[in-house]
Parts: C-alpha cells; structure tokens; sequence
C-alpha cells in the first residue's frame, strides 16, 4: 500500500510516495528511490537505515508543519493539499515586519511622511534589547498599523511603505 | 556551611547553582516569575517562591520581594548567579543588613571594582594600562566633548553593564546623542541604572580575561584565562581556555597584574577582570601590549571552560570562600590541563541579524558522553520568552588539545537536535568553529563582523532525504493507530513516534 | 589513519568506541546478535551487520563472523572493546593475516602477557613479586596436587578470564574437583576457553591496577593507577583513581614495574597490570607488599576514571597508537589531578545473591552536570536480555578530591532513575558509598562480603508519599482523556503523562 | 471530585483518596494528608510541590503495577481492586524457584531422594555464569519440574521439596 505526501520547504514542492515492504519501506523522492528501515523511539526519534546507512533523525510535528533534525540540520517542511492550491504570498511588498515579538517602544514617523533608505520607522523593545525598524529604501509612508506600547507578535506588520 | 540558599536568579544558572548546593548538602529556594512558574530551575529547587510578574524589574531585580522571600524561607545566604542583581552593591550590603550572606564580594569592593572609574584607578595604581575613557560627567554635552577628545569611533557603554546590554559603536559625532538615549533606556531596562560610560575603541584587539578569586583571610588567585573574542552584537558567543594568543610569558604577567590587583582592593570571592590584547598585527618586537578593560564582580557565564581545565568547581568555591573558608589551593597548584570551548546556543536566527526567534521547543535532546558538558535552562516541553535573554544552553567541551577540543565540539554541536518555534544559532557555530581563522586561533573580537557579515545557510532547501523522512514520519504516525490530528505545541509531539515502536529494523534487508 | 573500523562488541563500550570513531572522522562498523537488532549500538554506527543468533559463542566469539562482515564492509581495523574476542590471541592474528589492523597489542604480546603463566615469569624477571599459582597443567590430578602445595583457600580462575567469570574460591579440598568442572564450563562458555589456572588467596588485600600503554616506536608509559577492590562475585563494581592505600613512594615503584614489564616485552596499545596489595594490616615496618596478579591485554571496563583523572581520552589514544603514531607525551608530561570513581549499575538484586534481575528498561533517566559521564549501552524502551553481561551502564564522576568525588556519585546515584522489569543494584552502591569503611578508603577485596553479606534495603515498605505519587498518576492519566488501559512494555508508558501537561504548578498555592 | 485508588506493596494496602482542588490536588494516605501541585513531563517525570517542598518524581505503569521513582528510591505498587479479595499466595513452602530466566544445565536429584541443607539440586545457568540451586534445609524431593536444556522463567517452580 502505497502513500502520497506532499511536503513544501520555501518554493520546493514535492510528492513524496511512501510503500511499505515486508522490512520497511521505499520512499520515492522525485528520482530518489531510498530504502529505509525505521524504529522509533523518545522525543520523536527515529532510528533508520537508509540503503545500508545508519542514521538517527527526529521529526516532531507542529500543525501543518513537520520539522526535522538530520544529520545536525533542521528543516522545516510544510504539509500542503495539492487539491487547494494556494493563490500566492499575501505579503505586500513594502510592508515592515517585527521580525520578533516584542513591544513597541515609539513610532517615528506618520502617515504620508517621507522617508529615506535607513531612517528609523519604529522602535521596538524585546528581549531587553532595543531593535530599530529601519526603512529598506526611500519612499513614503502608507500607513502606520501600531501605537506605543502595543505588543506585536513576529510577522506582524508594523509599516506600510509605498 | 549554609543550611539554606536562595538563587535569586533564573534559567541555566540557576540550575547550575542549585547543583552545586545539592552535591554540597544545602537546600535550595528558588525564585521566579509568572513566566517562569514551569521553568527547570523552579522544578529542581527544594522550595520556590513567586517574586512578581514577568517584566524583570517587578521580580528579578526587585531586591524587596528577593529579600522578603529569602526572609520567609529562613535562608542564610542569596546567591545572585550573574546578571539581574549580582553586580547590584545596593542590592548587596541590603542582603547583609538583613543578616543573611551575599555569596560574592561585597558592597564596597563591588561599588571599587564594578565602578569603571575607581577599577580603572586602581589598576592604573597597580601598573596595569587601561583602555582610555571618560565617565567623569553624565551629560550630554560633557559626553560629546569627550568622545571628541578620545576620538572616532567611541564605544558607548552602561556603566553597570556587561554581555553587550546598552553598548553601542559610534563612528560619527552627529549619531552620538542618538545613541546616547538608547543605550541609557537598554541599560535603565537591563541593569536598573542607566549612567553612561565612553570609551576609546581599539582596533582588532583579542577580548581576553582573566578568572580571580579573592577569599576573607588574605589570599588571591587567578585561575588563568578565558579567550572571549568570538562576539556578535557585542556578546561573546564562543569563549575557551586557553588563549591561543598568550604566550606563558604573557600569560605570566597578565595573571600577576590580575592577583595584585585583587590584592590591592582586598577584593572578595569570585571576579574577572577583563583586557584587550592586541592581537599579533599590534605587536611591537613580538610582545604584546594588554589593555585593563574592567572588572566583572560576579560569577561569569562562561566559567565552565575555567572548570573544565582547571579542575576547581567555580560555585562550590564561591559558596566555600563565602562561607568564611579559605581558599583551599594555592597559585602554585592551580594549572590549565587540555582545553575547553563553550559555546552558547540561543535562540537567534543568525541569518536575520541575530534577532531572537523564540517560543516552544519541542524536543531538545542534548549530546552527551565523554568531555562534554551541557548547562541548558530550557527543556523539551519548555518555552523560551521575549522576557529574558534568549540563551537555551551553554555547551562545553574538554579536549586534550585545541584540535581535539574543536573536533568534540562540531561533534556536540552535529548532535545536539533542539525542534520547536525556536531558531537556534547551531548551523552558525558549527561555521564559526570550522572556519580557517577560527582554527588558526586568530579571532579578534571583529572576526564574526569580519567573516559572517552576511552569513546565510550552507543550504535552503531540504536533501532529498529529509523530504523521505518527514513523509515516512506522517505515515508512521498514521500507522500507530492514533488519530493523524495535528499536535500543537502544548501537546505532546513525541508520543506518535514512540507508538512507531513496532516498526522496527528489518533485518532481513542486508 | 583509519578510514572505516569495525566493532567487535556490544552494549556501552561499542557505543563509547562508535562515539570515540566519530569525533575523529572515522565511519564505524556495528556488528549485532539477533537479541540486539534494536540496540544502541547499532543505532548509532554507520553502519551494521548482523553475525548471528544471540549465544555469544554463535555471534560476537564467532571470529569468521566478524572478519567475513569487515571484509564485506571495507573496514581497515577492528577495536575488539573488552571480554568476548578482546583477548584471544588467534583472533588478533586472523585480523593482521586479513590485512586489516587488529586495535590492541599483537598476537604474539598477547599470549606472553595474557597467559597467567609467562606474563609471571616476565614479572619476575623485571623483579616484580609474584602472586604464587599454578598452571603447568590441566589434569585434575595435578591440580589438586598443587592447590595441596599452595596452601587453601586457593582461587580457581580461567586462564582466558576477567570480570570474575568462572572464578571460585575453594576452601575446602573435597570441594575442588567440582568447581575445577563448573569453572571449565563457564570458562568455556564466556572466552571459547577452558583452561584453569590455580591461585594462592591472599587475604584482606586491595586490588589495585596500572594503565599502561606502548607504542610502535618503543615508548612506554603507565597512566597510574586504579583502585578496584569493591567487589561482589569477584566482578568490579566501584573503581577509582587515584587510590586512596598508595603513597607517592609505592605509586612510583609500581609504576616503574609496569613500565619495567611493558618494555621488557615490547607490548605494545593500552594494558592493565593488575596487583594485590596487602593493606595497612599486612605493612611491615610501614611498607605495604604489592604482588602481580595478572596482566590484560585489552582496554578494562573502568578505562573512564583512568581517563577523567589524566585529561587522556584512552580509545582515541588505541587507534593512533594502532595506526602508528607515537604516544603524544611522555611520562613526565602524565599527572592525576582530581579524583575520579565509577560505579557499574548493573540489573541485578543485591538483595538476592547480586543475582540478574533483567528484563525491560522502560523509563531510564541518566544524570547529567558538571563532573558527571554516563556511559550507557541501554537506553529507556530497551530489554536487558539473558544473554550477556548485565551491565546497564557506568556512572563516572570526576570530583576535586575524594571527599568531593564521594559527595558528587552520592548524587548522581540519587539521581539516576531505572524503572522497569529489571531491579538495579543503585540502592546498594549508595550504601557502600556512604559506608564508614569507604569514606576511609579502606576498602579490601573482601570489603563487600564483611560489610553487606546480609544486605537488605533500607526500608521495605514505601513511604506515603510514594503511595499518594502512585496515586496521583493514576489520576493524571485517567484525566488526560486517554484510555486507562494498562500500558505494556512494547507500548508508551509514559505518554499519559506528556499529556498531562494541563495540570500545572498552582501558583496561588503559597 | 474524589477517587479512591487502592495500591498494595507486599503485606501493605492503602486505600489513597485523590481530590482535584483549584490549583491542585488533596491526597489522603491513611491519615497523612498531602497537598500536591503537580506538573508531567517526558518520560513518566512528575514536577510536584508537595507541602510546599519541591520533588522531582518518576513514574511509569507496566500492567497492575505503578512504579514510582522518588528521592533515589524505586517503589512497585501493585493496584488491587477491593471488591476482588486475593486468597493467599500460590507459592507451596519447600518450592525452589528460579531465581533469573536461564537454561537448566543440570538435575542432579530425582523424585524421593533424600537431600541434605546446601545440597545442589539443579544447575542454572543465565549471563554467562552458572547458578546452583541448594537445598535450603533438610528433606526429601517431592517433584521434579524442569529437565536438562529447558529454558525457565524467573519465578518458575524447579523443585518441589517435603
């Protein structure tokens, strides 16, 4: 019995097609055929044998996301449903991102000013350091989306550019 | 000997106190914030106490609520690990007048020492040379006029600093007030004191410091080196003993000046004085010049690499010398054998300016076995908080040389798996330790500037294999008969693996 | 250097030679019995092949076996570890007439020293006391009659032996033909080896060994020594180093025999010369008698004190030296400083005769820190099978005196938690640890059966505290929304508890 | 909400009340009250405050029976049911159990010989090492249960002696 998973890291997609056999398993990676032998254990470890090769992996899982350790490297993979195809990155070019969780200490700057490549837009408080959130290149603030004192989450758009 | 000690700090050193207190037979009471209620050091203390909220200064650095649970819990020594209040003098002759021990020196040699200023007069006395510098004023326009006179680019630093917190690098006059403002408001936050110290930068320097130790009948030491130059954003990140720089020579005199001045300000229990030696391009007829740069009145982060080629547990001493013991050792006893590196893992994506990336991690499994050591704060399970310093763990190793040593760290650092929200800078480290400059042992306190400026990845995208991996994973948790629902980061992402058990190696397959 | 090594063995001491292979960029070969497909050592190698069904004599004592899979793997050497084919000569010599590189003194050194018979008469001719025995034959007849000579109580020992198998002491005449058969079957059994060797008992003495090491190049040196008297059924179960019966006088004496005999022989890769000390009891005019007793020919099972107390990694040292390279350092270069003991946490019931007391490993939890090494060939979900030595793990701490080093295993002891079918003999090392006569250091072979003949645990019956733990798991579990069936041992026994993350400390408690 | 949870360890019964409160749980043992906060973690770890005092437990189910590891002790608490009364042990005196898994090497007495104290009666052998099952005191072989080369459980009757 054989099973599909499609797995996403950045713009790489690919099909991954897993048959278990009488010892294990064939996994199918694009022209990549491995055959691997698997035993499990704590902390999601994964002792394998991958064509002769003995490897000790972990994968967790954390919603659509697996990551996992190999080889002392981590990789992120995402789950993706090839029957929803996703209609593109909703992030809109010029939009300042905190790059961490933090609070935001002071705003600099307000809708409609003009700003040159370096000037500080925003200034955030994490971690007991202070981040400047500097602009990228010249242009003219769009819109300011936080106030001083307002906690933001990482990814949270704090400026708009245009 | 204590019956009892309060550890008036939190994470990996926390941890690593208690430690010591156990093997030595004292009870432990731990203290912490809201946001450390679940945290490994609370775990691990016989009693703990709830200080406050989780802003640092409502519960680590609140001195009162420290003080009225170490009262409570009938302690008879504090000690402040690093950080937060452990170079606080206040903080110190409180923890006295309150007829309890502050395991460290005291108040009065900690308002010397800790001070830039009086350090620098009294190693200045004691015939060391110092960096040049100016704290005599904290306005503005005194600071501006002496930056002038040290000349571009000045180091702005919080007097009460260290690890980095509130420094900044100013090569243009017109940026200085700016950044002046900033540092006071990191350092205020950091340190609960926002003075302002300037100071001239030299260029290409090793940051290299020394481990002293001070007891109440007399006696000094110094407990060799620590070579501190591999830094980003002003912090060390990798530190080892010892130096490749020193020669025994210098070493011989860089320890002397260490010990006289201890001596000199009748200096108490554990410290560090910290110099920058130019390294081998500043040489004139081969010797090296070493600069006194300040002296740190606590405990530092990465004494383990003095423990491991040494021999002499740090804390234990502390608690020892604290305890009105004297040291048990002599100069002439104490002797670096092999060598150890630190490095530190933090949760930091140093691909994106070394920002912290914290949250969860979910499984943190830490190397193990001959020569290595791990003093981590955080656990699989735990979660790692824009509240406090975003260190996961200190990994340290003892090798027999350099070579070997660096060889068990890249070892350590291939094995040590840390999953969750959390980036960590392993990738970063094992690049810093493999690198030729690095190797050579030329690592001025530029060199991560200087060859990691714009470090990224070996790769982005996954092998092959790890995309094999992650889908033999979601069929093997599939297979285990529990349900294939998504596990969030308060659950429990390991148990579908351990289900996997029945998977098991086939044999017949070679 | 070695590209790829095979490891002739099993459990923790190919996980510490795996370990050793892989910070020095060397692949590794496993080799596995059916009973350990799912062990930790093949999960760690390169690589692993299976030789055969579990009975030692069918898998890892199968010579051809284990030549055939190097072979078919491409290794360049093999490392023997201990027991099984470590001391067999003809193995040593099938391996070099291969064309690989055996790690371990020659075919040759191995049957001079490894025999009880030549390596005396080296002994004696390097002037070293002797223990008096008898091997100049086999027949029973001729063994009583030496055993009448010798004097009862004589030892009966294997030939190939170590570690107490197919040891026994033999008090009475009438008893000795029975126990010259069941030696020769067990001896059969554990080496492929039946021979018999008689031995003069001395007692109350201290069994004390030297480390020693030569290399191709001539150099020899001895790495001190270690203290290995505690000891139950003739088997080692506390070592450590330094000993605290030597002075440096009888130190250095001993060690310049080692080094003496090591020469006289040309051996060469690490060695243990085993001696009997009569302790202070047998002193005369203040000096303690020290006797040879035998010399192994391989790495011992207590390598890491050996290893914590000189800064020297062994195993790394096995393979430079078996590829040629000289020992790095000289005598003069080699010092003990701190003071290091191991303790074997074996699944047995010391309450029962130390008999094994093996099956599952559901839950181990090794303790880690400053000081402390765990070198495990089992690891939590793993069976401790029937089939081989059960030996779970060794428990090494390095302290910076005795005192320390007692105070630092006590700890670690208390905090090495093994739940599962099998019953550990933790509690009962405690309680030799903590004993008066070991705080003492004096410590006699015999040590174990005077002080702990009748040894029972502390208490028999739980505290309420443990019935109220019970308890409150049980609950736990229930209410993690899990059905409470009974786990079993190929199941997750401890991942109700993960879900119990819920139940947090109540912070509003204090 | 209050449970009962009946646990035996060799002659001792508890009957052991657990009680949820607030921010934790009320256990009763006999008369020992227990106020306990508790937090699970990895492994069967259990993070307690009991009383006030901070312990690091272990504990793991295999079966009936509860293992708990607390201050260096390893406890086995077997769960009883109260309704299900157990009628004595099965184990007849004079019986000579195995003591270990292993192989019978030998029996070296049949049914109806006369056996002295310290008498070998069989030969095990396990680990590599061989075991002598002796006669604890004076007597006669009532039965023989196991024969040379049988595999025998711990536990397992070898020897029946009257």
């Amino acid at each position: 019995m054989a099973r599909t998973i499609h797995l996403q890291s950045g713009e790489v997609e690919r099909a991954v097609v897993v048959e278990e056999t009488g010892g294990g398993f064939v996994v199918r990676v694009g022209e990549h055929v491995f055959a691997i032998a698997a035993r499990g254990g704590e902390g999601g470890r994964l002792d394998l044998e991958v064509d002769g090769r003995r490897l000790r992996a972990y994968a967790v899982r954390q919603g659509a996301q697996t990551q996992v350790a190999l080889d002392g490297e981590t990789w992120r993979l995402e789950r993706t449903d090839p029957r929803r195809r996703r209609t593109g990155r909703a992030e809109a070019s010029g939009s300042l991102q905190a790059a961490m969780p933090g609070r935001v200490l002071d705003v600099l700057v307000a809708p409609g000013a003009a700003v040159t490549r370096g000037d500080t837009l925003v200034l955030l408080e994490a971690m007991k350091m202070e981040l400047r959130i500097q602009a990228p290149a010249d242009g003219q603030v769009a819109r300011v989306l936080v106030t001083p004192g307002a906690v933001v989450e990482r990814g949270q758009v704090l400026v708009e550019l245009e | 000997m204590f019956r009892k000690i309060l550890i008036a700090n939190r994470g990996e050193i926390a941890v690593r106190i208690i430690r010591a207190c156990q093997e030595m037979g004292i009870a432990t009471v731990a203290v912490y914030s809201d946001a450390d209620a679940g945290a490994l050091h609370v775990a691990l203390a016989d009693e703990a106490v709830r200080i406050g909220p989780p802003p640092p200064r409502d519960s680590y650095l609140c001195a009162d609520c420290i003080l009225e649970a170490a009262r409570a819990r009938g302690c008879d020594a504090i000690h402040p690990g690093y950080g937060f209040l452990a170079e606080n003098a206040d903080f110190a002759d409180a923890v006295t007048a309150a007829g309890l021990t502050f395991i460290g020196p005291s108040g009065a040699a900690m308002r010397v020492m800790g001070s830039k200023t009086s350090a620098r007069a009294a190693m200045q006395a004691a015939g060391v040379p110092v960096v040049p510098g100016y704290q005599a004023s904290q306005t503005d326009a005194d600071l501006v006029a002496a930056a002038g006179e040290l000349g571009y680019p000045v180091l702005v630093k919080a007097t009460a600093g260290g690890g980095g917190k509130g420094m900044r690098v100013v090569a243009d006059p017109g940026d200085l007030p700016a950044a002046l403002a900033s540092a006071r408001r990191e350092a205020a936050n950091a340190f609960g004191d926002d003075r302002i110290y300037l100071e001239k930068r030299i260029l290409h320097p090793h940051h290299i410091e020394f481990q002293v130790f001070g007891d109440a009948h007399g006696n000094a030491v110094h407990l060799f080196e620590r070579e501190c130059s591999v830094q980003r954003r002003h912090q060390k990140i990798v530190e080892e003993s010892p130096s490749p720089l020193l020669d025994d020579a210098l070493r011989r005199r860089m320890g002397e000046a260490a010990v006289a001045a201890v001596k000199a300000v009748g200096y108490t229990n554990a410290g560090t004085l910290e110099f920058l030696v130019e390294g081998l391009s500043g040489a004139i007829d081969g010797m090296l010049s070493f600069y006194f740069l300040e002296m740190n009145t606590r405990l530092q982060v990465e004494h383990p690499v003095t423990e491991a080629v040494t021999g002499i547990d740090l804390v234990k001493l502390q608690i020892r010398v604290a305890a009105g013991e004297p040291i048990p050792f002599t100069q002439a006893d104490i002797r670096q054998r092999g060598h150890a590196i630190e490095c530190r893992i933090y949760a930091e994506d140093p691909a994106n300016g070394f920002l912290p990336a914290i949250g969860s991690v979910l499984a943190a499994v830490e190397p193990v076995g001959p020569g290595v050591r791990v003093d981590a704060g955080v656990t699989s399970g735990d979660t790692v908080t824009l509240h406090y310093d975003p260190m996961i763990a200190k990994l340290i190793v003892l090798g027999e040389g350099r070579a070997d040593a660096i060889g068990k760290m890249l070892w350590a650092l291939r094995h040590y798996v840390i999953l969750g929200d959390v980036v960590t800078n392993i990738p970063f480290l094992r690049d810093v330790l493999a690198h030729p400059r690095f190797a050579a042992g030329d690592t001025t306190t530029d060199f991560v500037d200087e060859c990691f400026a714009a470090w990224q990845p070996a790769a982005f995208t996954p092998p092959d294999l790890a995309f094999a991996v992650a889908a033999l994973a979601e069929v093997l948790s599939a297979g285990s008969g529990v349900a294939a629902s998504d596990l969030d980061a308060t659950g429990d992402p390991t148990s579908p693996w351990q289900q996997a058990n029945s998977f098991r190696m086939g044999t017949g397959a070679r």
